[in-house]
């Protein structure tokens, strides 16, 4: 009796490679969100310029399935993974059946709680939710009613968008209410319909992300309070940033999805180039307002 | 086994079903139990097997109290229920069918499929039955199926056995093999509880006959000391003059003809003609093909050849929809499965073919509907309180002519009428009978296919018979006899 | 035999009817008395907005279960009509058009389902399933999974969804102008009388000269009609066409269904009920919202609230 | 006549028995003509795994379908199952007695489904709808939303989902271990006579003695017995309980039991071609994964394959 993943194929020196005979395997949480479709985009772009072949899968937000995909991946024997993880914890495995496989791992977006991973790509999420905490004060004033609006439960975006959020909030904003709308536009716009029944005189809105943010505004815009509430998102999507450019949106904390698929594209041919590489690669967050 | 129910009383709702019944059965007896439709008769057997509590009465078996808790307890104590409708389990197998709830296993709960083949074969031996053991029950018709329902109530070693209306399904050979089966059950002292509408099976098979109507049991006698038209005259509680009433229509023209008809393996090369005024029946044995026959007719399931022509014009029928529109009219042989909406109101069953003609502004004109329903259901003598009743709550032969009400609404010039009278008491029958005199007089062309043979002589003005699909014979009222029926049906010569 | 006559119901007012009447009514007197806010006018039109689309949905999902069917499709066929209607105005398209092509396009989609539920002779339940998974992936394949944005400077377009006339939001008069279509359709037409039929006994409808799979086919493209209406008005008001759009809501329309007292099995059922129950998922939704109830426990009373109200009406058909 | 009896075959290989095996055939060639890789004795048993967790709950859902209902909470009672038993873990209780309780759990989450439908008199359909939401619901409640981790150090734990023996992995070994012991079950024992006869003719089976609320007690106790079975290889798998779980698995099971023949009314149905079924399934998804077919395309093609399927079992059976 043994186990998946058991025993890790020890890693020697790494032999270098060129990108165009690379196979990058490439799995996605979700494609039906726009921010890790920029994200898929971003890798296959620079890939594409470079002449290296990608295949890439959608977990469709399921862990197991994941796991799957991960599996069929290394099946296909790809020569480094890049792993966009539906959640942290659930990803280990796979993780270490790519270990065991001698087969690199590059995780983006979110990180893996285990294994061994060459690096992680991402935006640092608490402090994202810091800023969007401490852009409301500065635009609304201390203590003003807030609400939040979070995103899928238990993913690792929500909790630490809201950990972070938190952090700021519980002493300096007075945060009301706080309800998930599963990072999705049409619930967004629902709740934040009912959060200003029960609160009308909420004066900011932190939206755990821009879709979400998107319908609350049309919430707010057909309860004729455009003027008096403050909505802050997260992740600077295309449209997004537009709403911010037509003084819709108050501020998103842009993350760059693109740029995170193109850094972790780059980080593995760095490594076949036998260069180190740091342990995290910061994607740049940015407060993008008016 | 001796059982003895008395003062039985049971109501469904404000429907009181039983008002006192008695009833009792001696060791070795066959006692027929008689009744119009819905008089209770199968309620009151419901009761005894404990599928439903009565409300007040005694049963007492052998002498002692008793009330079994369900059906399968009474059977374990050996009453067993040959049910009218028929409880088959369509997707199994005949084999799968005849042990269900009481397969032989072994201790780990594993089903012994070999002892029960050989005794279902025994049985099956005993009862002349050749049926493949593996052979799905939705493929058997609907004979064959009642010979499983009689195997089965066989493999339990009844001391009472219940017969609810056993024969509706059967071929005369098989109601002759169930007759010899049941003479050596009784000699074998098992009682047997037989329900039927057959007045001369009545005559043939029983001891005692007890008669109940509207709920109460009549009359108790000895079938020695009493004749048919005394049972008759107590089960409707008139006398009934002749049972088949004379019939005068002037018989016309030709209004329908088919030619050449064919469905491979089916049946071929059909063509008959029917005239106006008149009633053609259609007899034959089980399983000879007249119900696919008019089911192709009427569009129900394709042909692969032959011509139909109505009022001397060829037509075309796709489906029931045209067949319908051509104003052809067809009775199922099966009024629950395809006859009915039995939860629905008998406004709706009757308007149904013709609902197309009720709009008013693209709204359907309820109130001409409900007229509509209303004189078809006196004309018909329907018995229910409004035209609002559900059809479930109709007795046999009421829901019956709710059915011919439909068709008769349509305005039908041709009325196929498939075993118009199967499970429908003396009463009913004889009501039904004289409407299709009426429509006769009216010129409608009636086909009746029917497996009881006095029916087909009673009624008929031409019997056609059919054999393996082909037309064996035609037999004009006077020429027509039992035994020449026979002769062309098993295809002797 | 009472209750059989009541079940279906002429004329009489019974108390099987009234069940999910009285159920709402409740329910309404519990969430006030816990926060009086929720009868506020404006809240009470801001919770027939939010249910105008879920029970558009539910009332086509009416005549399929009346039929006997289901349809699990409803939310993708919204997701690709929409996603289309979308791109067509984004592209230049007529918004008054590209609303029209929505409309037909969701008929055909649902058309589709209805020809391969008779022709095909497909279970409903997996014919929909099937379909809910291709109409999804088109519109996935079709959008490439971003949301399409860009549509939202005709008056009309956005009136459709986010208008007000005579105060009462417009979806609100959508849905009750199909409402009363779709009542009369039902219940005053012979479409409506041959849905219930083929409900009731196909085979006995057949032989009765109903055209089965015609009328059949009509209903799920009704079903698909009602569909993209409401993803009409939900791109309106999310002012973009999202591709994961309407995901799960058939099960809210099969739940308003049921809860209105339509059986699954069949046969039986009212538009009205239909109505009162999508009322009722509503006024949980936004209920417990104001009442402030974390949506994990949300889900636990909606799932509780469907027992017994279902268990109720039970018993009052009993 | 013939066909008739072919698609029955007792004994006798009929097409109609063949016809899923085929599907599954051919699909096999097509993948491996376009990627060899496919056949690799190492894909296989990856392919084999992944089935593993479909075809458990597919087992369980063919009782529950050839009684003539569904179960569409599976995906919630392996979540909530998976997630008390990864916490009490993580609290310290001993995996083994955990594991146990996790299958206890199922069984009695599937239970209170059987005694909503028996005693409640609930459709199975909006009985486990309501169950759906409420298991999930309660999940959610119990992990606040957030996966539940810390569960990874035991050996026995991590070797149901990760381990092998002799070469094959151990979710494997379970799947055809419970596929033996179901398909005996199903098909040999008086519990699969009843159940085939309940789906076959309810009321004659009532008649004929049979417990009929018990035996679907029972059946539904099955169904969410393989749910949290699945659950247990899903979680060490993951080496964490998802508080999203098994969402939408009910379809991937019902579908498998379909494409494997067994129908939805009820009455007839086979184990094996359930097993067919999700090996269909598995097929086309790590197929298509091999053949690098994007994930919307994917779910076109599958919504595609389930009709063709479904279709041409039909035609068999003709
Ligand atoms: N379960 C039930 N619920 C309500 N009414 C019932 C029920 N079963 C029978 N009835 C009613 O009881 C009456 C007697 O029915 P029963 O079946 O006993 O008549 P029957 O004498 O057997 O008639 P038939 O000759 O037509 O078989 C009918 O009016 C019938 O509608
Ligand atoms: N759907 C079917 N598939 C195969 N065989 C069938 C089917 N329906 C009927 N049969 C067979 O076709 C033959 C003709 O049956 P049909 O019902 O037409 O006979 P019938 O003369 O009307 O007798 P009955 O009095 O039983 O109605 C029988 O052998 C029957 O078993
Ligand atoms: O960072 C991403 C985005 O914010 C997205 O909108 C939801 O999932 C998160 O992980
Ligand atoms: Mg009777
Ligand atoms: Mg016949």
């Amino acid at each position: 009796a043994t186990l998946e993943g058991e025993n890790t194929a020890e890693s020697g020196p790494v032999e270098e490679r060129e990108a165009s005979e690379l196979v990058v395997g490439v799995s996605i949480s979700t494609l039906n969100n726009p921010f890790f479709v920029s994200l898929d985009e971003g890798i296959s772009d620079l890939a594409s310029e470079n002449g290296t072949e990608v295949k890439s899968v959608d977990a469709q937000n399921d862990t197991a399935k994941q796991t799957n995909d991960v599996d069929d991946l290394i099946q296909q024997g790809v020569d480094i993974l890049l792993i966009n993880p539906v959640d942290s914890s659930a990803i280990t495995p796979a993780v270490e059946s790519a270990n065991a496989a001698g087969i690199p791992v590059i995780t983006i977006d979110r990180s893996s709680d285990g294994g061994e991973v060459v690096t992680l790509v991402a935006s640092d999420n608490t402090e994202g939710g810091e800023m969007a905490a401490e852009y409301i004060m500065e635009i609304s004033g201390k203590d003003v009613v807030t609400v939040q609006l979070e995103g899928v439960p238990g993913a690792s975006a929500t909790r630490e968008r809201g950990k972070g959020f938190m952090n700021i909030a519980e002493d300096s904003l007075d945060v009301v209410d706080s309800q998930t709308a599963n990072f999705d536009r049409a619930e967004g716009l629902t709740v934040m319909e009912n959060m200003l029944q029960a609160n009308p005189e909420i004066k900011a809105v932190f939206a755990q992300n821009d879709e979400m943010a998107l319908g609350a505004i049309e919430a707010i815009q057909s309860a004729g309070l455009t003027d008096s509430i403050q909505v802050v998102g997260f992740d600077g999507t295309e449209d997004g940033i537009k709403a911010v450019e037509e003084g819709k949106l108050s501020a998103t904390v842009a993350q760059q999805p693109g740029e995170m698929g193109r850094l972790a594209m780059q980080a593995a041919y760095d490594y076949f180039a036998g260069e180190t590489i740091e342990d995290y690669i910061a994607s740049p967050l940015e407060l993008v307002k008016k | 086994m001796e059982v003895k129910m008395t003062g039985i009383k049971k109501s469904f709702g404000s429907n009181s079903v039983l008002r006192g019944v008695d009833f009792d059965i001696q060791v070795g007896e066959v006692h027929a139990l008689m009744g119009e439709n819905g008089a209770g008769k199968s309620t009151l057997m419901n009761i005894l097997t404990g599928l439903h509590k009565s409300d007040a009465g005694e049963i007492r078996i052998d002498g002692e109290e008793k009330r079994f808790e369900n059906p399968k307890e009474a059977e374990d104590y050996g009453i067993s229920f040959i049910h009218q409708e028929m409880n088959t389990w369509p997707e199994m197998t005949v084999l799968e069918n005849l042990f269900i709830g009481k397969e032989f296993k072994n201790k780990l709960g594993i089903v012994q499929t070999k002892k029960m083949r050989a005794l279902a074969e025994k049985t099956f031996n005993e009862l002349g039955v050749t049926l493949d053991l593996d052979e799905d029950v939705k493929n058997l018709s609907v004979g064959q199926q009642q010979m499983i329902e009689i195997a089965k109530s066989l493999m339990t070693n009844a001391q009472v056995i219940i017969m609810d209306e056993p024969t509706a399904a059967l071929t005369e050979r098989e109601i002759d093999i169930l007759f010899k089966i049941i003479r050596t059950l009784t000699d074998k002292n098992v009682s047997i509880i037989y329900i039927s509408h057959r007045m001369e099976e009545i005559f043939k098979i029983s001891d005692r006959i007890t008669v109940m109507r509207d709920g109460v049991s009549i009359d108790t006698s000895l079938t020695a000391a009493t004749n048919n038209d005394e049972v008759v005259r107590k089960m409707v509680g008139r006398d009934l003059e002749d049972y088949y009433p004379e019939k005068h229509s002037e018989i016309k023209d030709v209004v329908f003809e088919v030619r050449d008809l064919t469905q491979k393996d089916r049946f071929q090369n059909i063509s008959f003609q029917v005239k106006s005024g008149e009633i053609v029946g259609f007899s034959g044995l089980m399983g000879a093909g007249r119900t696919e026959i008019m089911r192709s007719i009427f569009g129900v399931d394709p042909l692969d050849k032959g011509e139909i022509f109505l009022e001397g014009k060829k037509i075309t029928i796709n489906n029931p929809s045209s067949a319908i529109k051509e104003g052809i009219g067809f009775l199922t042989e099966n009024r629950k499965e395809e006859g009915l909406i039995l939860d629905y109101s008998l406004r709706d069953n009757i308007s149904l073919p013709s609902i197309d003609g009720f709009i008013k502004k693209g709204i359907i004109d309820t109130k001409a509907e409900s007229e509509f329903a209303t004189m078809l259901m006196k004309r018909l003598k329907v018995k229910a309180e409004s035209e609002f009743d559900a059809a479930s709550s109709l007795s046999g032969g009421n829901q019956q002519k709710v059915v011919l009400a439909k068709w008769i609404g349509i305005g039908s010039k041709v009325l196929i009428l498939d075993e118009p009278t199967r499970g429908v008491d003396v009463g009913a029958k004889r009501e039904i009978y004289q409407l299709m005199n009426e429509l006769a007089d009216r010129g409608v062309a009636i086909i009746m296919v029917s497996s009881d043979l006095p029916e087909i002589l009673g009624v008929s003005d031409r019997v056609i018979v059919v054999h393996e699909g082909n037309i064996a014979g035609e037999l004009s009222k006077s020429e027509a006899t039992e035994e020449k029926i026979m002769k062309l049906a098993t295809g002797g010569y | 035999m009472n209750d059989i006559k009541e079940s279906k119901g002429h004329s009489k007012i019974s108390l099987g009817k009234l069940g999910p009447l009285l159920a709402l009514i409740v329910l309404i007197v519990l969430v006030t008395v816990m926060n009086p806010g929720f009868i506020a006018p404006t809240n009470l039109l801001n919770l027939l907005r939010q249910v105008s689309t879920n029970a558009l949905i539910a009332f086509g999902m009416t005549f399929v279960i009346i039929t006997g069917g289901i349809d699990l499709s409803v939310g993708s066929t919204l997701a690709l009509s929409s996603a289309l209607m979308a791109g067509a105005i984004a592209g230049g398209l007529d918004p008054l058009l590209a609303m029209l092509m929505s409309l037909i396009l969701g008929t055909v989609l649902g058309g589709i389902n209805g020809l391969l539920i008779t022709k095909g002779k497909m279970a409903p339940f997996i014919a929909t399933l099937a379909t809910m998974t291709i109409y999804r992936g088109l519109t996935l394949v079709y959008t490439d999974g971003n949301p399409i944005t860009g549509i939202g400077d005709s008056f009309i377009f956005k009136y459709v969804g986010r208008g007000y006339l005579f105060g009462i939001p417009f979806p609100v008069i959508l849905m009750l102008i199909s409402f009363l279509i779709l009542f009369i359709v039902l219940h005053k037409t012979t479409f409506g009388r041959k849905t219930f039929a083929i409900g009731g006994n196909e085979k006995a409808s057949f032989i009765a000269g109903i055209k089965n799979d015609r009328i059949k086919i009509g209903i799920y493209a009704i079903s698909g009609l009602m569909a993209s209406l409401s993803g009409i008005i939900i791109t309106s008001r999310l002012n973009s066409a999202q591709p994961t759009a309407g995901g799960s809501y058939e099960m809210d329309a099969i739940a308003s269904v049921v809860l209105g007292g339509t059986s699954l099995s069949g046969g039986r059922g009212r538009i009205v009920g239909t109505l009162i129950g999508a009322l009722i998922i509503g006024t949980l939704n936004n209920g417990m919202n104001l009442l402030g109830i974390s949506s994990f426990y949300q889900q636990v009373v909606k799932g509780i609230v469907i027992i017994i109200a279902v268990l109720l009406d039970r018993k009052n058909k009993k």
